[in-house]
């Protein structure tokens, strides 16, 4: 059997499948229908240095082959996580990666020394592209120079992989890649999700209270893929490709684009078995196509 | 119970009146997992449009059997794709989901003492059915209040009646029952001396109404509530009601109408906000 | 009967719906499903100075509720378009917008100026943002110094109505538009295709000779709406709003976003009578809602 | 003749071989229309997932019945989906789009001095029945050599048979007829000194071949092409081939597929590039 293990910024993952933050909860809510143990990694919901409550509803939308949402980064506040939710996932063996999220550089700052203290922890995703919250979030992800200092920021308080996961509402992605490699992260995620809205044409209303969502789920896969081949090229971190991947064959087109390691969001919740069935679709891909090792495919679609 | 998927069979599937469908479904290990009040989610499409499942109650759950009944309103995409579906075909669902209605003898709720009020709205009736099968198999069946806009919305009445059920109506337009509202039935309740246990699902304003009356007479009362879904696993957070935090410091939380719910009791909730 | 009629900078139409560059080909193409008299508007494939053959194939691929295209501007020329492809449209009354790219500055001056001497053509609909041409294209649409250049270089050599075509490949699409409102233009298009990529697993590479296309279709609708309504918001001038309009409804909530007309891309080639579809829903529409004048619906989503 | 959108309601619909379907739709106006050559776009989902319609050529036209068949393979997800009709649904499709073959009579094509030969690959057969049965009807059946993988892949063989066709067969891995590739067949034919005039259909490879061969034995030759098609109506540009330039001072111009053709003379065609 080809072998899957990838290493993704220092954190080394035993195949390339990890989940999107935001999109399994903080692990266990899968457990009826996932083998934790067997996933790469797993990414756990948004925290930020407090406790939030997030927006109000509706919070949701569903879009052509996508969703909007607009949680607004509700989330217990990373005591309450370190307390209540990472002891389950302890004892399976699987590296969590903890998504943080500031409304300052300071913020950020606290978050990851707080993180570094905890063993439990094996890497940190840096979320600077939340579009449904109204401080910090998309402003530091659309600016080279703050996503920079929100990675020196983190970077000064861990040895922890940092992986710094970029928005893809901007101009040129690669700019915004190569100002976070600069500062000193370890890898790269991308995509987070691209702002939308939908209108309610019955009461001629935004359909989501917060009017503005961001967009996840199949329909953005293209411009995930692009950016993902895109950074690939610019830089040479690890990049841990996510937008719209359904299926085995989703996370190999990533793979194929330059990712290392894939994240699966959306489609947990069109098939709580997803990241399995991706797991072993890679697996069998491997097999059917004669691999010794998945790093045969990282970056193949590139001349 | 844990949630499963299940890739059930369609026994029958019949439109029972304009636009509202029945759906019984071979899945043995789901409907010996199920209670009164939870759901599932609903895959309506093979292909990414539309994409996600769609939650819907359990209406009658038979473990003998091995089989769910759902009861749905054709209201848009999801559901049309759904009315589709022929006896015979395979549909992906999963659950059981969420936590069910109070059931007689659980904490709070006497088996005998009391007398449960089914309060439903329109298409609300869909998971009140099994609860009222499970009063019903302890002797105390209860009483249905059922309200809709017009005749065309009262449905699965009857199985109610069969199931010993007094069934009490209301039609605003007064094609059927009493010409007004639900709440209005209160009036001439049946009630000889037992304390009333209501469980309501429907429209958020007759949900609140009820609430408020339940508040007023000092009766038990449970809400079955609805939000736009995500995954019905409590992962994603889409599903969130507003209510009374627990924690000190705080008013209020956003609990998870999947996971927490979609059953609370009513002063539990945060009505206006 | 609702009053239909609007007046997009200048260019009056009979109702809000034209066609989307590049998917309606000259118009005759679509006579067999469609009464040409009966749009608002109808917008050609974009034309250059001189006849280009475009990019190699494939130059299409399926995505989720969309499709990339790289087609790379293949089109007869200007002159040829006014010889051969402007005189069958002439007698049917109903406006010509030419969609224009150039290369250089220059060009679009040279275009607007042949343009500006033909009677037969209506409105000008400046492309500063195509995705799939190497030169011009989407560099005039990224930088809001460009895209003022381009508008007023076109402006300077007409006086027909100039609309300017926003690419949403942007940080801030806002910022775009506010250069080109200052820069003379009457109106802006938006969006034109975000920029995507798909890969063959099977061969392990991109699927379009040209690696990177233009992502269109329902899948984009989110976004487009999404900067429709923040265009609305932050220009005065009137938006011709496109990005996934597939049916009647879609429109609305264009036009609900803030666009006083739509057009209809993609849509064309799943239904051959999309527009006619699109015109006749939104006649039932404000019939229905007892509207006088489609103008009450236009920005009506804003509080 | 002007192409329409039909609501094609399906008579029947079959699996001829693995994953080989072959359907009918009754369509008058649409068969009236239609001539051996041309193809339809086939609507092949009612949502936005998969977008596109699908081209598939028309494999037999019957005005008097008013019906069209189409043979297609299932290779993806659109055919899959097609596959799932039943008899009795609709299906949307709009047609007839491109230009068909020339037919005897046509210019450049005697009726009867020459012989037609058929050169199929795989499904490429498909648009080749309606051209044998126009030949058949004139007394000039002609030649069919078709070429496949396996036996498996080989369809509709007899359907030229019964119009008169002499048919010729060729497997890569000898299953069925002559042990090699179709063009192979091209050493035995019977000519009887008569013309040949060459009209194919397959896989790239297999064209380019004919059309060499055909150059340089200067026999006619015509050739179907495929390419992904946006509209199907020439409004999009993705479909464009290579072909040559009758401007002054160009050597080569983008053709569209689905409207200058997609049949082409291959002496029309840039084959390298
Ligand atoms: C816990 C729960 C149990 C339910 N049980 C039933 C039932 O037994 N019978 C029944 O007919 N309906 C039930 N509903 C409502 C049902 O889920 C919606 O009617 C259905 O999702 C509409 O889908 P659609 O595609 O037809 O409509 P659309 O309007 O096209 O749906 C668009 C989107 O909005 C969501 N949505 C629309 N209406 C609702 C709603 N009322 N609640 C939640 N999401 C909604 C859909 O899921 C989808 O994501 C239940 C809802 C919840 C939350
Ligand atoms: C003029 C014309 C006539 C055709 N006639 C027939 C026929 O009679 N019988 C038959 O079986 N097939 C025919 N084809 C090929 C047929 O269109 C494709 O096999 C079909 O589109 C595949 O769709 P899919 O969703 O199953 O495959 P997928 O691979 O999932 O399709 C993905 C995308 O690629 C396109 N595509 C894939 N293969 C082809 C192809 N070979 N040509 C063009 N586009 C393709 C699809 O249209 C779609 O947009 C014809 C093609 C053309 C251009
Ligand atoms: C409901 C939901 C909640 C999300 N929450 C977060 C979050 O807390 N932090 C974050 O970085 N990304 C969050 N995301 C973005 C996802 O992690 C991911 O980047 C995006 O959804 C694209 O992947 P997908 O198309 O596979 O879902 C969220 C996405 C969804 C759908
Ligand atoms: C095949 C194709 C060709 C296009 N060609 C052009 C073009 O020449 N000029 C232009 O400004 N936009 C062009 N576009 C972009 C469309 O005009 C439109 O902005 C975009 O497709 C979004 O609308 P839609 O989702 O409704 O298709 C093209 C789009 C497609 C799909
Ligand atoms: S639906 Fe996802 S948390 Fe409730
Ligand atoms: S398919 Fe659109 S031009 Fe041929």
């Amino acid at each position: 059997m080809a072998d899957l293990a990838v290493n993704l910024g220092g954190l080394a993952m035993k195949n390339p499948v990890t989940t999107a933050s935001g999109t399994f909860g903080f692990g266990v809510e899968f457990e009826p229908f996932v083998d934790l143990r067997r996933l790469g990694a797993i990414v756990v919901k948004g925290t930020t240095l407090e406790g939030r409550e997030g927006n109000a509803t509706p919070r949701m939308a569903e879009t052509a082959a996508g969703m909007l949402n607009a949680i607004g980064l509700q989330n217990p506040g990373i005591e309450a996580f370190i307390k209540n939710h990472l002891p389950p996932l302890e004892p399976l063996g699987t590296p969590v990666i903890v998504n943080i999220s500031g409304n300052t550089l300071e913020e950020y700052g606290d978050l990851t020394a707080i993180i570094d203290q905890c063993a439990g922890i094996a890497a940190i995703e840096v979320n600077i592209s939340c579009p449904n919250v109204k401080q910090g979030g998309i402003q530091f992800g659309t600016s080279p120079c703050m996503a920079a200092d929100v990675t020196k920021m983190v970077r000064k308080h861990t040895n922890k992989p940092v992986i710094v996961k970029l928005s893809p509402n901007v101009t040129d992605i690669t700019e915004m890649a190569r100002a976070v490699e600069d500062a000193g992260a370890d890898a790269v995620a991308l995509i987070n999700t691209l702002l939308g809205m939908a209108i309610d044409v019955e009461r001629r209303r935004p359909q989501l209270a917060n009017t503005f969502g961001g967009l996840s789920g199949p329909a953005v896969k293209p411009v995930a893929l692009r950016m993902v081949y895109q950074v690939y090229k610019a830089v040479s971190l690890p990049i841990l490709g996510m937008g719209g991947i359904m299926s085995s064959r989703d996370a190999l087109e990533f793979i194929m684009a330059g990712a290392t390691a894939v994240a699966v969001g959306t489609a947990n919740f069109t098939n709580p078995r997803a990241t399995m069935d991706i797991v072993e679709g890679i697996e069998s891909f491997c097999e059917r196509e004669g691999l010794s090792s998945i790093q045969e495919l990282i970056g193949a679609a590139h001349t | 119970m844990q949630p499963l998927i299940h890739q059930a069979t369609v026994l029958n599937h019949i439109e029972v009146k304009k636009d509202i469908f029945r759906i019984q479904l071979v899945a043995p290990e789901l409907a010996r997992r199920s209670r009164p009040g939870q759901f599932l989610q609903v895959r309506v499409s093979a292909t990414y449009d539309p994409l996600l499942p769609r939650p819907i109650s359990l209406h009658h759950i038979d473990p003998h059997e091995g089989t769910v009944t759902l009861l749905y309103h054709r209201v848009g995409r999801g559901t049309a794709l759904l009315a589709q579906c022929k006896a015979g075909e395979k549909i992906e669902i999963w659950g059981p989901l969420g936590r069910g209605w109070s059931l007689p003898g659980d904490k709070n709720v006497p088996a005998q003492s009391v007398v449960p009020i089914y309060v439903a709205g329109g298409i609300g009736i869909a998971p009140l059915l099994p609860l009222a099968e499970a009063w019903s198999s302890v002797g105390n069946p209860g009483i249905l209040l059922c309200g809709g806009r017009c005749e065309e919305q009262l449905v699965a009445v009857d199985d109610f009646r069969t199931r010993g059920v007094f069934v009490d109506l209301a039609t605003e337009d007064g094609s059927c029952g009493h010409y007004g509202r639900v709440t209005d039935l209160f009036d001439t309740l049946p009630l000889q001396g037992r304390q009333p246990i209501l469980y309501t699902c429907g429209p958020m304003g007759m949900l609140k109404a009820i609430h408020e009356l339940a508040t007023d007479k000092g009766w038990l009362c449970q809400v079955s509530l609805e939000e736009r879904m995500g995954c019905g696993l409590g992962a994603c957070l889409s599903c969130v009601c507003k209510t009374k935090a627990e924690q000190e410091g705080k008013v209020w939380t956003h609990s998870k109408i999947c996971t927490d719910g979609p059953v609370f009791w009513s002063k539990e909730v945060i009505w206006d906000g």
